[in-house]
């Protein structure tokens, strides 16, 4: 039984208060749910609050570039197709610097699950506005307010027929694990992305005001169906007054590891290397 | 007529024993490529050597490109001036090249299109398409009537043409037999009215085996039997043909290849997939390797195993996307922020090509960091005739890999552990009871993020260091003809042929000339180039770019200046005479 | 009056029967129709057979990277908003290498008229496989057919919440010329993603296979309401036997120049610089 | 007790004039960077000057950061070993930083948080947080106790210091009194108890004003008084503090600042600006410049001026996000694939950044070109007390850049116009009756893609061409007491004040020491520097990097080796001591 102990990693060095606590420890306690052994594992971050989060685990860990989540994951994946991979990333990180990964990973639909920090501010460069910051919020860079519409990763991901698209929430913990856990266990990508207060540079998004607007689908609405992409893009522009969490969207398609005929023989690195063809290769260019 | 200026007079055509070039010009989409190939084809199997480049622009249809394919009785890497044989397939082709025949030449035209008067050259008027739409049924064959021509021009055996036709074609799904009709009307229609008037017969000479294959084909090979086992790449020319080539073998040979979103995903994703255990590769040209560079810098930092063919092109920017050049060697060897040791390979031939991919490959894995294979359209477009790839010389030594078992003896794993040598033994994701940790941002052994400065200092050291055992590993530059050379040309990658043949062409005139070609050239051969430098009076650098990188960077490592520079950046590769023209 | 010869350029490159060909017709039409003269406006371009337009046009002209279309393109209108800013792109441009431009220019709003050469493939370099290439496309490095679910421009436009989406086929050119001058007029983004077959590369999606499928909107459902998002999204989803061309989504959104103050004074390349204020400027730092 | 292993005994702390060192330490978030700025500002005031760097870790909140002030009565752009006063916000401080205070200094620290015995230095035991809890109402302005302490210590005059407090939480709209009130309980507790037995008394100097400012406020500066109007960026440390005060005058001073979705829209964003007419500028560090590589090309194809401003970090890769290192130079130079022009300066002050983002600016446009300016975190955050930046030092000229008169007098306009200096006078695109054309392509004069390969020769020496204008602009490096000197120390960059400090505290031993600082590095000034190079018997280069980039380029441009290299690589500027440690 693997337990929550196994999970036990370096210090933190998030600021009192930061959401990023209670995704840390969702992370940690979907794992442990699903008894997974940290060497199954493998968790693929960026540079950000929340690129730190494989350094507060135990598992394996890559921990790679501002924005470039995704692809290093897709390429473990793609050559270990046994590990269970994780991207975790921020709003900066994935929407931002990242964005076209997001989009064309989504296309891929590889069994990677894409948790992500939404603070909706750029943490670890001390506050400027994030892809996700509302228009009008105000920073040091954006003294005028913000000017662009705010990134809806939802609606994109809806939009490109993600195969699972959940938002949770850090004041919700159980419920994000939960998420978390059915993420984890979808058979192609999964995004969850999280509203996460970031106390020391979003005064506006602040735990108080995420938590008198955010409600579960599930409870609120019991008949929603996130295998209706036209519901689930109505639901995805939610947002005020009301916003949404939960399972937002969910559709069957096949993985990139199941189209992949090469990946029918096991892992990549597991299958032999076989060069005895070569002689008979080189016959193309007699 | 025929002002010759642009065949310098020292050219050789004849004199050596067998030397015999034909050129097919004409717009892109009308099979230039295929004829020079199909006939590059035909003479080795006949027991002769071929050479063949590609000159091509950046469009699909139309424009103007041509195919040059040498012949000789032996081993031959380099496109001398001047050709024997034009095949015109248009106008254009005679326009810019009839100056290139010298008399004896013959130029191959469709005189029902083109009107030619007053050639030194014979003027082999052959109905292209006439014969094609007469014999093949369709305008478009006539590239296969060409080639017949050609043959038929030296009355050299059809058999192995209609043999290479049928073979192709078959492969294509097209129609072979028309095709193979068509190129022999063309041989029938030279043969019979101009093969006397030419009067240079040529039968094959034995049925010796070879290979012919082109540069990319070399590198893509080398990576397949080096145990390449995932690429991720964006097209981009001139290295898009290893990709297709790779793309094509995935079932047979058990490997992925990913066409990524843009540069920055193909080489983020190798190094993931290189991290999770398997070999992985990614190949670009200089306008994606700038995307690469900052994962360039990760592979450094994280010593993640990665191998990247820079395939050249004339920049800056977009510049000229189909022809070659070499002038991103300063930008290779210190491309990313920081410090991190990498090993640049540069080889001049494809052979080289296929044994310094199996080669990169090693240096990737032992020493856990960044190997850069530059090529250049020059080398991987050309195909050369060779005796044989030895996959028996291509070991695969994944270095310090650990394995489940010596894993079970360790007392906790460490990633980046400090060691004597550098290289810290690698542990792949996956292995029961132990992590595997790493970190773009400066880390401890175990791979987790620090800020505590000794490390840092210790980390630094420790991943240079590694340079010491890189460094070692890398061969002496060939040196050919250096014995008691008074002069001495230095090179590297594409321009080895043109640099040999120079060679040999100053010496039958008597000078003394050798050769130092460099094919791995970072860490750099600094002892080997120092000694080489010293024995020589003169000591010219060859390069296809504008300021002489390669000289600046003898300069920094040996300290020694070189008497000079012959450079090229008309997008175009070396000749031997131009080389020569150059030491005047 | 502004003639179609003041927009004659270079000769022409593409092959015979390149739906390119088309395009630039449409768009030196759609221009001496609105009797803009070639200096008023500025075509960017990015790499690929698109890339090589304004070259075949007489009009200021950046042709930039491969990818990159959009950036320069903001920079130029941002530094210049006389200008009318057209960029020119690829699928594989665009969607592909550019795709992180695609969405922030969206959400930036700025009064660019996007014209996208979608012809489902890599053309320039000779057949590759595009973002936008259908599931199952046979190529030379795509041996195994497209594995990825094709990128849905409109779709992600829609999700964007972008001001003017719209999509035009070659086969149409007035129908283009129409689209092409609304989406110019238009004050804000605009996205003309246009049907363009390839006869050299795409042998699947060719002239008569668009021909047989595209509708105009505007002649088969009188009724629809390109402002009304939902059906919008629905719309954006059509694909197979019935392809919309036509307007499919329009909002009303403040401009990026319209809400950076600076610009209220003019284009920005006109604003006379006074470093009258230095002195007290630097009184901040005694 | 006290191991002084880290102060050099050479330390020479009091026996020059006024050196007056005190160090703020404490975990992010308890406000060291605001008290050692306020000091430093009252100093300043009172007519002394500071010289203030920042050591600060990766994280909002926690860890270990510092921030420490060098007063003198004289011009200061160095920090050099040991402190006078420690001021421990926490433990660590004490722990971390302790052996750095001499006997005779003093650490003030809380002592109800605190436990402290035996020291050589004075032990000031104030209780920050109960002063700032009883006076202030807020535990938090614990920060501003201590500064009071400090000055309360040296019994300098307190108001300048309540001004300062006044001023600066008006401004972020807190409670300036509360503030004033704790500072003035934290002066009152140490003059009333310490201050004799310290018994350093300082009383301001004079009233002459200064100016207080950072690498990055100057760099800013320089960009707003060369008139530029653009900038496009995305956040990276050490340069985000450009952007954010260039986005603070965006109203007030014309010019758009935009925050990119990455660095490659950045700098191509920037670049299209410059196009239609604009200076643009755009900021980054070695991760973002990884990215802007292409862009950089771009730039240089397409002759489109653009300053970059490229502020060093430790690498590879991510590193050490908030430290400072100088090893991005040879990737700087040789960044993006092919051959262009460009220019690079390393300003080694504030009042140097100031100046040379000007001159970067005029250059970009005279020679239609990129610029790089190299900054590293220690010049970007460190602050200097200045006399004053004058802006009538700073002229604007934008090149050959025609105006619509002048084009009207032009019989059709080409954008790329061959001319003998290489540059081609610039229209901007808008103007009636021309077009301006322009292509990362190779291209014809008027800017169209061109595959002619006569052109594309003529159009490499046409942008090569550029290089001996750009060179000739380059001033020859700053050299200092090298009148005779046996020894020569030559650096680059922020290394400015440490090697000069070095070599007054070298000279004042007895030693024969000069300095060359190297400021405007690219295209690199041969002649001077061979010229210094050959006047001194040993010659040594300072730099920030684990393999002496500076030396390598010297030898590649000068031939000349020097006689060895003095390296730091820990994420931390050099002291002046830690060079003279490094001579021996
Ligand atoms: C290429 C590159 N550009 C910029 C940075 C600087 N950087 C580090 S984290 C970050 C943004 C962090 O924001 P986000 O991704 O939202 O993460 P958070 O800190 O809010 O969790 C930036 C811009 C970098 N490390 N690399
Ligand atoms: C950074 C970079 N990567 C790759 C290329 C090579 N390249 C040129 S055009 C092109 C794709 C063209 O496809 P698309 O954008 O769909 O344009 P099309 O030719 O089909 O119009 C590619 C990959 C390049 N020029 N630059
Ligand atoms: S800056 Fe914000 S996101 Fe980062 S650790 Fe602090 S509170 Fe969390
Ligand atoms: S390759 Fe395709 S897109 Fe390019 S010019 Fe030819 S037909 Fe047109
Ligand atoms: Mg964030
Ligand atoms: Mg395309």
């Amino acid at each position: 039984m693997v337990e929550l102990k196994d999970y036990q990693g370096q210090e933190t060095a998030w600021c009192p208060g930061c959401g990023n606590f209670m995704i840390l420890r969702a992370v940690q306690e979907a794992l442990v749910g699903l008894d997974m052994e940290p060497h199954e594992v493998l968790l693929v971050s960026g540079i950000g609050q929340s690129g730190k989060l494989p350094h507060y685990m135990k598992c394996n860990t890559f921990n790679s570039l501002h924005g470039r989540t995704l692809p290093p994951a897709t390429g473990a994946k793609l050559a270990n197709h046994e590990l269970t991979v994780i991207a975790i990333a921020g709003d900066g990180d994935c929407y931002g610097e990242g964005g076209n990964h997001f989009m064309h990973t989504i296309r891929r639909n590889i069994n990677i699950t894409l948790v992500v920090h939404n603070n909706q501010v750029y943490g670890l460069t001390k506050g400027q506005a994030s892809p996700t910051s509302e228009i009008g919020f105000v920073t040091k860079v954006q003294p005028e307010g913000v000017f662009e519409s705010a990134f809806n990763p939802i609606s994109v991901a809806v939009a490109l027929n993600a195969s699972f698209v959940a938002r949770g929430f850090t004041g919700e913990k159980n419920h994000l694990v939960g998420l978390l856990q059915k993420a984890i266990q979808h058979d192609g990508f999964a995004l969850v992305d999280i509203l996460q207060p970031c106390p020391s540079f979003n005064k506006l998004n602040t735990f108080k005001w995420y938590k008198d607007r955010v409600y579960k689908i599930e409870d609120e609405e019991p008949g929603y169906d996130p295998r209706d992409r036209m519901a689930a893009f109505q639901k995805a522009q939610e947002w005020g007054d009301r916003i949404p969490i939960g399972l937002i969207y969910h559709c069957e398609r096949l993985t990139m590891e199941e189209q992949e005929p090469v990946l029918a023989r096991g892992p990549l690195v597991k299958q032999p290397f076989d060069r005895s063809g070569f002689e008979k290769l080189l016959k193309e260019f007699y | 007529m025929g002002d010759f200026c642009r065949v310098p007079n020292y050219i050789k055509v004849g004199i050596l024993s067998l030397d015999f070039k034909i050129k097919i010009g004409g717009a892109a989409g009308q099979g230039m490529q295929t004829v020079g190939h199909t006939l590059s084809h035909v003479f080795t199997k006949g027991g002769y050597q071929a050479f063949l480049i590609q000159d091509y622009q950046s469009r699909i249809r139309g424009g103007h490109n041509t195919s040059t394919v040498r012949i000789r009785d032996g081993y031959v890497s380099a496109m001398t001036e001047g050709v024997d044989v034009l095949i015109a397939l248009n106008k254009e082709t005679i326009d810019l090249h009839r100056e290139e025949v010298p008399q004896g030449g013959a130029i191959i035209y469709d005189g029902e299109k083109i009107k030619l008067t007053q050639q030194d050259a014979c003027l082999i008027n052959v109905p292209l398409d006439r014969l094609a739409s007469e014999k093949g049924g369709n305008k478009i064959y006539s590239n296969s009537v060409a080639a017949g021509a050609a043959l038929g021009l030296m009355r050299y055996d059809f058999n192995p043409l209609a043999d290479m036709l049928k073979e192709m074609f078959i492969q294509k799904g097209e129609a072979a037999e028309d095709n193979v009709r068509a190129a022999r009307a063309g041989y029938e229609f030279t043969a019979n009215n101009f093969s006397r008037q030419f009067n240079r017969n040529l039968t094959p000479l034995n049925d010796r085996r070879r290979m012919l294959i082109s540069g990319n084909e070399a590198l893509a090979l080398g990576a397949l039997a080096a145990g390449c086992k995932f690429m991720s790449a964006y097209p981009m020319t001139p290295s898009t043909g290893i990709t297709t080539y790779l793309a094509g073998k995935t079932r047979e040979w058990g490997l992925i290849v990913e066409q990524a979103e843009d540069e920055i995903a193909a080489i983020n994703m190798a190094i993931g997939a290189s991290y999770a255990g398997v070999r992985s590769l990614t190949a670009t040209s200089g306008g994606g390797f700038c995307l690469m560079v900052e994962g360039l810098g990760l592979a450094g930092m994280t010593e993640t195993p990665i191998v990247i063919v820079e395939g050249q092109r004339p920049g800056p920017s977009t510049g000229l996307p189909t022809r070659t050049e070499q002038a991103d060697l300063e930008f290779v060897l210190h491309a990313a922020h920081g410090e991190f040791p990498r090993a640049v390979l540069t080889p001049g031939t494809a052979e080289e090509a296929f044994y310094l991919m199996g080669k990169a490959f090693n240096l990737a894995e032992k020493y856990q960091t960044p190997v850069i294979v530059m090529s250049d359209q020059h080398l991987a477009d050309s195909y050369w005739t060779i005796d044989n790839l030895d996959i028996s010389r291509v070991t695969i030594d994944r270095g310090e890999l650990l394995a489940t078992k010596d894993l079970a003896k360790m007392d906790g794993y460490k990633r980046h552990a400090f060691t004597d040598s550098g290289i810290s033994p690698r542990a792949l994701p996956g292995e029961p009871g132990i992590v595997v940790v790493t970190d773009s941002d400066e880390h401890d052994e175990e791979g987790h993020l620090t800020e505590d400065l000794d490390i840092r200092r210790r980390m630094v050291r420790k991943r240079m260091k590694k340079l010491e055992g890189l460094g070692a590993e890398i061969a002496p530059p060939r040196t050919y003809s250096t014995e008691g050379a008074k002069t001495l040309l230095i090179g590297w990658g594409s321009t080895y042929g043109a640099l040999k043949e120079a060679v040999d062409m100053l010496n039958a005139d008597g000078a003394s000339t050798g050769m130092m070609h460099i094919s791995e050239l970072w860490p750099f051969p600094a002892e080997p180039v120092t000694k080489a430098l010293e024995r020589a009076e003169k000591c010219f650098v060859v390069e296809n770019n504008a300021t002489g990188q390669l000289a600046r960077i003898i300069r920094t490592e040996t300290g020694k200046k070189v008497t000079g520079n012959i450079l090229k950046f008309d997008g175009l590769p070396f000749s031997p005479e131009y080389i020569i023209a150059g030491l005047k």
